[in-house]
């Protein structure tokens, strides 16, 4: 029987991973899906909880919203994205450095 | 406040505004204002004349008054007055001065109305000579028959009119008070600030000096005013060409004439100078003190063109404000400690403040300092009018620590060092003969100098023993070598001048012997005879066409004699030349008791013999150069042909001042110690110098006056030889020619330069002042410029270049103390600027990296 | 509203009325828009003639006490209140800004471009310092105070010299600093006193502070009340300007126009003496005797470091800002010769205090009349040559003869000489002090020497010589009337003021007074809280 | 709680309390159905969404009047509470939303085409802000703030053709998501600690947990907090969250700039206040004072950083980004000193209260200051094409408008007195002072903001400088505006000097709806 424990250390390791992808990765598309990584993390967390303390249904919901909101934020930030792209024809975001000082 | 105090009041005040009133007028001038052709206009002058004339006939009137006044009554007041301290000293000076005196007090009342007239009638006419010139031998010899007479008898009236005086006060003063200052007449003109109980004000102080100050001053002005019409009659033009002031391209500068504008000057001067000797506190005389300082200011550059002459004048102001700074010191101390500035007793509704003169009392208790009341802890004991011990609120005595006294005697005499001339700050005065010749005449050698001579004579009561000490070996330093600097000055305004600052010496030195009378009478003769050979000089400069230099005249008494023998009245008198009959030059009186009086005080003080050699070898050298100069230019053959041949005598209105002043500059000091003169001024001496002071420890011993008197006869045959060998000298070397002057010069070449150059004091103080005080000034600049400014922006560069930040913040906009904040905080900015990496990368991972600090920082401080 | 509190607000605000009036005319009837601004400067200049009548009036019945109250509520959830007033101390002071700003209105007709600007400008400045002087609410003050910063900023920035951007930032730097001291300093007087509805109430915070009657039931401790005066002291040094932070004033004189120069030196730094009569002093009695000696000491190096720094100019504007710090430094003087605490403190000295206040109250008057007239001399003579290098004048004597009479007299009078204003301010203040430090005053007294020094060298080498030795010749004309009019005026204010300063003592007298004893009662009563606190303290060391 | 009284009190909540919001959802969906339906031609967008904010902001007022006084409302189960506090931020929102669509309509940012997208962003980023004001629930607080988020990315980009833009967009997209990554992790750990993400009953079950500070629960909730707050820090653009401002400020219109240098901040700090409040409980003195001695470390660092960089800037939207920075700065400390008095036994209530205040009275007046420059941005861009320094250059010689306004915007902003941002400086560092007889940590807070307040005055008279002090560059368009701009800025410099020297009632509402959020919390 997986502990509270494991799952928190799931949610870390996935939020860690998300932050990682984000920092390192060039490729807009990958940083973004870095950010599904960090949502994800917090997730896992809110499910643990939900099972494993008295925060009960209040977690799952809470989870339910982070998808939801998810999904429209990588909506939206695909659109930026592919404007992104539209305009330095690449998507490498180290070339967005135009704006800085 | 008595009627006769009231009327000398209005009348002196009249004297003293009329020279203002006149003033505005005359500056209004140059607008035309009151004439179509102001350029051409004498009216300004006649203005002034009229002004500074009728203040003369209003001190005349005003001594005439006083006269009469406190001759009117009865002696037995003055048996009365016996009783009471200053009166008694007075009363008892008189019986001392005077042997035949004694016991004459019976004769007195019968004397009384001849006496009176006599003494009344003497003076007028005396004075009404200089108006008329023309009766003015006859007077003089008319004179000396009742000589004897009315001097004892209006001396004893004089004095004995100090108790009445002292009844008539009691609206004003307290009668206990008033017979502290029995002839002095005190007020208020009106306040200028209240500060509980302290209170400055501007007072008037009418006493026998005074009186005797305006008569002086109004007579020799009125003179000045004359001649400088004629002598300034060439500015009455549009278009004035002044030869000594040149343009960059060598040519003369051309500018219209100033005419109204001398006399303007000259009136502000004759109100200042006036005011100076009305004043009623030593503020007051501060005041006035520096307002003649800017007249002279103003006066000496009155050529604005010329540099030398705006050069002169800057010198001669701030030179004074150097003395004016230990005046101030001294005005410090005075005001902190006594908390009034009045010379006299204020009397305010019936209550009674005391006056300076009456905070600091002579007795002769044991345990006194000198004769200086003094606490145990040797601290000067402040006395109320009454001679009681004053008490501050917490009842402690109050005092005032007697190196302060000392302190405060020794900063107002820095004032009359830098007013006077007097050593080291004489230097001043020789420069300021830039100034038009009747400038020099009034301001620099009859009033204006003298005025540091006159509150030397008027703060007596406050200097201690030390105090006078240096007073006298100022003058003893001064007279000598300024004389010795005449001995050599070729310009004729510069002997004079030399000589001006050596007399003020003297009387400085009279004064600080303890010879107050003496210093003061040389005041008043010197004033008649320098002002008198000043307007001389001035009739030659005139005549010669602006030639001031002596080795170019020479048989100038031919051409010119009226000038001449002017001169030679002037020469002989401060020579101190005795002649038949008693009708000694003024000189003769007033430099023997300076000599009696320094013989007297070295005699006591074996140890200050200078103090009696020094005047003694000067008076010799003071004949030596005043027959150098008279020979050098009335005398012998005329050295330049040119200036001999356009040389002419001056018009009447010059001239006749000249033989106004003639007279009075011969006479003026008729009796010596018995005369007029003479008795009038002491009557209001202070009263400490009748008894000397003795010596506590090593300090100086002053001498009685009796003693002083003792000397006449030794002291005038000593100052008589040194004379005697100054004008065989003279005459030797200048009336005969018996030496070749320039092989002589070439021999003494060593010392001749030494003297020419002033015995280097210009050097000495540009060296030691002008110079470090340019620095200092330089400094503070550059301290602006750099330690506030470029230092610290210095320091933000250090700190940006330690930090290896290569990109310089560069902004040339702003430097200084705001470039330091603002290049600090812009060069912080711009480093902070670095974070902006405007990678969205980094600032992914600025989230992490900020996170964790955070949670560094959380769990390092927290609180659990 | 009574008649007296429309007079007061109308002095303040009548300025800004007519500033809004001219922003509604068309910027080119240049003429139209000077004589608006002239006319409302002299009107308020009346104004402040009337409020002296009501004033003495008002005095009468309550010698000393501050009168014409005039109250208002204004933002009552913080307590709040538009409160004016005049007494002895402000008045002087308020007529002056009248005088000097009507004369620098006439003076502006040399300004030479977008004239409406500058008049708005200019009269909003004057509603600031109006309102700093009557004001009788901390912030309200506090709020005029500021209020100046922005026009002069632009007065200075746009119509000045060469380095006008820099001198303004200057300006508006040094005093912004200050600014924000004050306002902490409020802060501590606002909430040491309960935050109560007069905690912002000068009246009731100085009788809190004094220790009289106070509808304030709390106020500082003695401790705070040095901070609090060390804050208000730098604020109001920095206007004064008194020595380490002076430097802002050279620069700013220098750069502005020559009526803003007027102003700057005739009544801005007036705004700092005066705070710290009306503000710092009153509300620290305590704090204020702790640092009477730093105030004297730093009043005396102004003046000997202005001097020095005057004499090494050689900008004729230049030397005459640099007198200003001489000069403002007897001010300092005059007010911190309060030897309380002292062994030798009497009743006595409370008297020699008294005379330094009053001294430097009127050494600021005078001030505000020889150094407008200086500037304005300067500005004369620039309007026509344009530059202002001293060694490349003289001469101006014989080509300017009425101009260089006048300029002379008010050069005496910042010289000091008797008879002229600027002498009675410096000698009352230096006659003040020896009982407080006779060194100090020693050094003080020595600035006389070196004011005759640079004030007699510059004229000698502006007006006095043979020739004028700098460019435009050919542009030198006489004074015109207009110029000469204004410099009459201050001339004739100089010598009355000179000779007869009794009329500014006794406008003041009463209200010194009671300052002088308001201040010794609140001395005393912090003493013994000092002194409680002391014994505690040791006894807590004892434990420790 | 049954179905019916669910539907019914819904349904009194959604009119009652939440009608402001519904309003503007309803005008959401009619710009999107007038697009469908090509009505847009006929209607402009922008006039819609006026007529919506308008309506929405007069529900806000209504609000005031029905609201009685010091009570508070829970609706939609828990979810959001309705109190002056609230109400407050509505206005304020609704008047910014008005001002800011009035802006947009007399500069043309969206053009026709674009309009109904833009105001649809626009009116939903507001939703979000006001949602954010009236948050009692941890899931409320994620959602305002993602809600307000995703909109303004967008915005940011709005400019499509404009590499700056784009790249803005994307560095605040990818920065925003980060952020709520962050504060979401934190939000899911305070939750499983606690229990519940109920914001009233927060601060209790922390007391109940506790164990003292040092306790794993306690430091993990703290530790969650911190998320929490490094996301609010984000919206709040806080040192060292602030990255993302100037960039996209630089890259997003001016009006876009304008539009989230402020009200983004007012949303955030409300939920900021909100936030702290709810861990507020009987046993948490020390940890909260904690907390408010740390914002004011932040407070410090964010304005002296703003201060600092915003000196070397050139381009004004840059400029203010760093200005907008150190505002915050401001802000935070009249938050930190908020707490560390609300969390102190010597505070009176009324001290707290005015504590609280103050920062509502900061943001109120930072409102009309800073859309102030911004539209003065935007105008001048529009004639000059350009938003460097240089092209301000001359304006205010010129005499007109732009010049006057600009004036008195950046008076406010330094803080001279007579304008608004010096009053709201004033209260601030009233409420720091205050504060400081608690913790003197927070003298050195006071210092620093006095500082700051002289560190300012550098760049913002370099704007005065180029306006006034230089002349205008040869070749750059004279900028005339037409009247109603003109009117436009007339009323913003009028604000700004109203509130300013009148700001009596504001400063009573202000301290009003202080005291209601503290009366909701039983105190």
């Amino acid at each position: 029987m997986a502990t509270l424990n494991a799952y928190l250390l799931v949610g870390a390791v996935l939020f860690v991973c998300g932050v990682i992808c984000m920092a390192t990765k060039r490729n807009g598309i990958g940083v973004l899906m870095g950010v599904e990584l960090v949502l994800n993390g917090a997730n896992v967390n809110f499910v643990a909880f939900s099972k494993f303390t008295s925060l009960g249904l209040d977690g799952q919901v809470f989870s339910l919203f982070i998808i939801v909101l998810a999904a429209a934020e990588a909506a939206v930030a695909l659109a930026i994205a592919l404007n992104f792209y539209n305009n330095h024809l690449t998507i490498d975001v180290d070339r967005g450095n135009k704006l800085k000082g | 406040m008595t009627e006769t105090g009231e009327l000398l009041r209005n009348l002196l005040m009249t004297a003293w505004l009329l020279p203002l009133a006149g003033f505005v007028v005359e500056i209004f001038f140059g607008f035309g204002l009151f004439s179509k052709n102001p350029r051409h206009s004498k009216g300004a002058a006649w203005c002034a004349v009229g002004c500074i004339g009728t203040g003369f006939v209003c001190s005349l009137i005003a001594l005439l008054v006083w006269v009469n006044k406190t001759g009117g009554h009865d002696t037995y007041e003055a048996d009365k007055g016996v009783e009471k301290g200053w009166m008694s000293v007075i009363a008892d000076h008189n019986h001392g001065l005077h042997p035949h005196g004694d016991g004459e007090h019976a004769e007195h009342s019968e004397h009384e109305d001849g006496d009176k007239d006599h003494a009344a009638g003497g003076e007028q006419g005396h004075e009404a000579e200089g108006d008329t010139d023309s009766h003015d031998d006859k007077d003089a010899h008319a004179k000396p028959h009742n000589e004897e007479a009315s001097i004892e008898g209006g001396e004893w009236q004089l004095a004995s009119v100090t108790a009445e005086e002292s009844e008539e006060h009691s609206e004003t003063e307290d009668s206990r008070s008033a017979a502290e200052f029995p002839t002095a007449f005190s007020g208020r003109l009106y306040t200028l600030g209240e500060f509980g109980s302290l209170i400055v004000s501007l007072d008037y102080y009418i006493d026998s000096l005074t009186i005797v100050m305006f008569a002086m001053v109004t007579l020799i002005a009125t003179c000045i005013h004359l001649f400088a019409i004629g002598y300034m009659s060439d500015e009455l033009t549009d278009d004035y060409v002044d030869h000594f002031a040149h343009t960059s391209d060598g040519k003369h500068v051309h500018r219209p004439g100033r005419f109204y504008r001398f006399f303007a000057f000259l009136s502000l001067f004759c109100f200042s100078m006036l005011g100076l000797v009305l004043a009623g506190n030593i503020f007051q005389v501060f005041v006035f003190w520096e307002l003649v300082g800017i007249c002279s200011f103003l006066l000496i550059g009155f050529y604005t063109e010329r540099k030398s002459a705006s050069d002169a004048a800057n010198k001669a102001f701030i030179m004074n404000r150097v003395g004016d700074f230990g005046f101030l010191i001294g005005l410090m101390v005075l005001w902190t400690y006594f908390g009034t500035f009045n010379f006299a007793d204020i009397n305010d509704e019936g209550q009674v403040t005391g006056g300076l003169f009456s905070m600091i009392s002579r007795s002769t208790e044991g345990e006194d300092l000198g004769n200086v009341r003094v606490d145990e802890d040797g601290a000067v004991l402040i006395t109320s009018p009454e001679g009681e011990v004053l008490q501050d609120a917490d009842g402690n005595n109050r005092t005032i620590p007697y190196a302060l006294l000392v302190v405060a005697g020794l900063g107002v005499f820095g004032g009359c060092i830098g007013k006077s001339a007097q050593f080291p700050l004489q230097t001043w005065l020789p420069d300021a003969m830039e100034g038009p010749t009747p400038v020099s005449a009034l301001v620099h050698s009859a009033t204006m100098v003298a005025a540091g001579v006159y509150l030397t004579g008027r703060f007596y009561p406050m200097f201690t023993a030390e105090v006078l000490l240096t007073i006298a070996y100022i003058g003893g330093i001064t007279l000598f070598v300024a004389a010795t600097i005449a001995i050599v000055a070729t310009d004729i305004k510069k002997v004079l001048a030399y000589s001006t600052i050596s007399q003020l010496g003297y009387m400085m030195l009279g004064l600080g012997v303890f010879g107050w009378a003496a210093g003061l009478l040389h005041l008043i003769t010197h004033a008649f005879f320098k002002s008198l050979m000043f307007l001389c000089s001035g009739s030659v400069i005139h005549g010669c066409h602006h030639e001031q230099e002596m080795p170019k005249m020479g048989g100038l008494l031919k051409k010119m004699p009226i000038t001449a023998i002017c001169m030679l009245i002037g020469v002989l008198a401060i020579a101190g030349c005795p002649l038949f009959l008693g009708l000694h030059f003024s000189g003769y009186h007033s430099k023997d008791a300076i000599v009696a009086s320094a013989l007297a005080f070295s005699e006591k003080n074996p140890g200050h013999f200078l103090l009696f050699a020094l005047p003694l070898i000067t008076a010799g050298i003071t004949s030596f150069y005043m027959f150098r100069l008279w020979f050098m230019t009335f005398w012998g053959k005329p050295r330049d042909q040119h200036v001999y041949d356009h040389a002419h005598e001056s018009p009447w209105i010059m001239c006749v001042p000249l033989l106004i002043l003639a007279p009075f500059a011969w006479l003026c000091a008729y009796g010596g110690d018995q005369g007029d003169l003479y008795v009038m001024l002491t009557k209001d001496a202070p009263a400490h110098i009748e008894n000397g002071v003795t010596a506590v420890g090593d300090g100086v011993v002053l001498p009685e006056i009796q003693e002083m008197y003792n000397q006449h006869e030794a002291a005038g045959l000593w100052a008589l030889t040194s004379a005697g060998i100054g004008f065989v000298l003279a005459f030797a070397l200048y009336g005969m020619n018996l030496v070749n002057l320039d092989e002589m010069k070439k021999n003494l070449g060593a010392a001749h330069g030494f003297l020419a150059n002033k015995w280097h004091f210009d050097d000495l103080y540009d060296g030691l002042f002008m110079r470090p005080a340019h620095k200092v000034a330089a400094f503070c600049a550059w301290v602006d410029r750099t330690i506030f400014d470029t230092t610290l922006h210095f320091l933000a560069r250090l700190m940006v270049i330690i930090a290896q930040w290569d990109r310089i913040f560069d902004e040339k906009v702003v430097d200084g103390f705001v470039n330091l904040i603002a290049s600090a905080t812009g060069d912080f900015g711009e480093r902070l600027r670095v974070f902006q990496t405007g990678r969205v990368r980094q600032y992914v991972m600025f989230i992490v990296v900020g996170v964790v600090i955070l949670f560094a920082v959380v769990f390092s401080t927290f609180p659990g | 509203m009574s008649s007296t509190d429309f007079l007061l607000v109308a002095i303040i605000f009548l300025p800004s009325v007519a500033a809004g009036a001219i922003a509604l005319m068309d910027g080119k009837a240049v003429g139209t828009i000077r004589g608006m601004a002239f006319a409302s400067t002299v009107v308020t200049f009346v104004l402040t003639l009337f409020l002296w009548g009501a004033w003495s009036g008002a005095n009468a019945d309550s010698p000393g006490d501050i009168v014409l109250l005039c109250e208002a509520g204004w933002i009552k959830s913080w307590n709040i209140y538009f409160r004016l007033g005049v007494d002895g101390i402000s008045l002087p002071l308020v007529v002056l800004t009248g005088l000097v700003s009507m004369l620098a209105a006439g003076a502006s007709w040399s300004i030479n471009k977008q004239h409406k600007g500058y008049f708005i400008l200019f009269l909003l400045l004057e509603t600031g310092m109006m309102g700093v002087f009557l004001s009788l609410d901390f912030f309200l003050f506090f709020v005029f105070w500021e209020v100046m910063l922005l026009p002069m900023y632009f007065l200075i920035g746009i119509w000045g010299g060469p380095r006008k951007e820099y001198a303004a930032i200057k300006f508006f730097l040094y005093t912004l600093i200050g600014g924000v001291l004050m306002l902490i300093a409020m802060l501590m007087f606002y909430y040491g006193s309960g935050a109560t509805t007069d905690s912002f109430n000068l009246i009731e915070l100085a009788n809190a502070a004094s220790g009289s009657e106070s509808t304030l039931s709390e106020f500082l401790s003695p401790e705070t009340q040095v901070i609090a005066f060390v804050l208000l002291f730098i604020g109001f040094a920095i206007k004064l300007p008194a020595f380490p932070v002076h430097t802002w004033l050279p620069d700013a004189h220098v750069e502005a126009p020559t009526p803003i120069s007027m102003i700057l030196a005739g009544v801005l730094l007036k705004l700092g003496g005066y705070g710290i009569i009306r503000i710092a002093f009153p509300l620290c009695p305590y704090g204020a005797a702790v640092a009477a000696w730093w105030l004297v000491g730093i009043g005396v190096v102004s003046i000997i470091y202005g001097a020095f720094a005057a004499l090494a100019q050689t900008d004729f504007k230049r030397l005459v800002a640099y007198s200003s710090v001489s000069h403002m430094g007897y001010v300092l003087i005059g007010l911190g010769v309060w030897s309380i605490g002292g062994d030798a403190y009497t009743a006595a000295s409370r008297d020699y205090w008294l005379m330094g206040i009053e001294g430097a109250m009127f050494q600021m008057v005078a001030h505000g009349v020889s150094s407008a007239g200086m500037f304005f001399m300067v500005g004369v003579i620039y309007d026509r040559v344009h530059h202002r290098d001293l060694n490349k004048f003289g001469g101006l004597m014989g080509k300017m003869p009425v101009y260089s009479g006048l300029a002379a007299g008010l050069f005496f009078a910042g010289l000091g000489l008797p008879g002229l204003c600027g002498f009675i301010g410096e000698i009352f203040v230096v006659l003040s002090a020896w009982q407080f430090n006779s060194t100090l005053a020693i050094v003080a007294a020595s600035g006389v020497i070196l004011t005759a020094g640079y004030i007699l060298w510059a004229l000698q080498r502006v007006y006095l010589g043979s020739e004028y030795k700098g460019p435009h010749e050919e542009d030198i004309t006489p004074i015109n009337p207009r110029e000469k009019s204004i410099a009459a005026v201050l001339l004739v204010f100089a010598i009355g003021l000179g000779v007869y300063p009794a009329v500014v003592f006794d406008m003041m007298k009463d209200s010194t007074a009671n300052l002088t004893e308001t201040m010794e009662q609140g001395y005393e009563n912090a003493v013994p809280a000092v002194a409680e606190e002391e014994p505690v303290e040791q006894a807590q060391a004892m434990n420790n | 709680m049954s179905i019916d009284q669910l539907l019914n009190t819904t349904g009194r909540d959604l009119s009652v309390y939440f009608n402001a919001e519904l309003v503007l959802s309803a005008t959401v969906v009619l710009l999107l159905l007038f697009r469908l339906f090509s009505i847009d031609r006929f209607v402009p967008g922008s006039f819609v969404a006026l007529v919506g904010a308008l309506v929405a902001g007069g529900f806000s007022v209504q609000q005031v009047i029905n609201i009685e006084d010091g009570t508070s409302v829970v609706f939609f189960a828990g979810m959001l509470k309705h109190d002056l506090f609230t109400v407050y931020f509505r206005i304020f929102l609704c008047l910014f939303l008005i001002l800011t669509i009035a802006l947009t309509v007399l500069t043309g940012i969206p053009d026709s085409e674009d309009s109904p997208d833009f105001y649809t962003l626009l009116l939903g980023s507001t939703i979000g802000m006001m949602m954010m004001a009236s948050a009692n629930h941890l899931l409320m607080l994620f959602l305002g703030v993602e809600m307000a988020s995703v909109p303004s990315y967008v915005m940011v980009g709005f400019l499509k053709g404009r590499k700056e833009s784009s790249e803005a967009a994307l560095k605040y997209v990818v920065y925003g998501a980060g952020a709520a990554g962050v504060m979401l992790y934190g939000i899911s750990l305070i939750m499983g600690v606690l229990g519940t993400g109920d914001m009233a009953i927060l601060g209790s079950q922390l007391s109940a947990l506790g164990g003292g500070l040092g306790s794993p629960g306690v430091m993990t909730v703290a530790l969650g907090a911190l998320l929490v707050l490094a996301g609010l820090a984000f919206k709040l653009s806080l040192v060292p969250f602030h990255f993302w401002a100037p960039d996209a400020f630089e890259g997003a219109p001016a009006e876009v700039a304008g539009f989230l240098s402020v009200a983004s901040k007012a949303g955030a700090f409300a939920l900021l206040v909100r936030f702290l409040l709810s861990l507020t409980g009987a046993e948490t003195a020390e940890l909260m004072t904690w907390f408010g001695l740390g914002l004011g470390l932040i407070g410090i660092l964010t304005a002296t950083y703003g201060n600092l960089t915003a000196y070397g800037q050139t381009n004004v939207k840059r400029l203010f980004a760093y200005s907008t920075i150190a505002h915050a700065g401001y802000m935070v400390m009249a938050v930190s000193a908020f707490v560390v008095l609300q969390n102190s036994d010597t505070a009176t209530a009324d001290d707290v209260s005015n504590s609280l205040s103050s920062l509502l009275f900061y943001l109120a007046a930072y409102l009309f200051m800073n859309l102030g420059a911004f539209a003065v941005v935007a105008m001048v861009r529009n004639h000059t094409f350009r938003e460097d320094l240089t092209s301000l250059k001359g304006v205010g010689t010129q005499g007109n408008w732009v010049g006057i306004c600009m004036a008195i915007c950046v008076a406010s902003l330094i803080g001279i007195p007579g304008t608004g941002g010096f009053f709201g400086k004033l209260v601030v560092f009233a409420s720091v002072y205050k504060a400081a007889e608690v913790s003197s940590f927070m003298y050195v807070v006071l210092a620093f903001a006095g500082a700051n307040t002289v560190f300012s005055l550098f760049y913002y008279v370099k704007i005065l400088k180029a306006m006034y002090l230089e002349e205008r560059e040869p070749g750059i368009q004279p900028v005339q505006v037409p009247t109603a701009e003109r009117l436009y800025l007339a009323l913003l410099g009028v604000m700004v000097i109203i509130t300013g020297i009148l700001p009596n009632q504001l400063a009573v509402i202000a301290k009003d709806a202080g005291q209601s959020i503290l009366a909701g919390i039983g105190g």
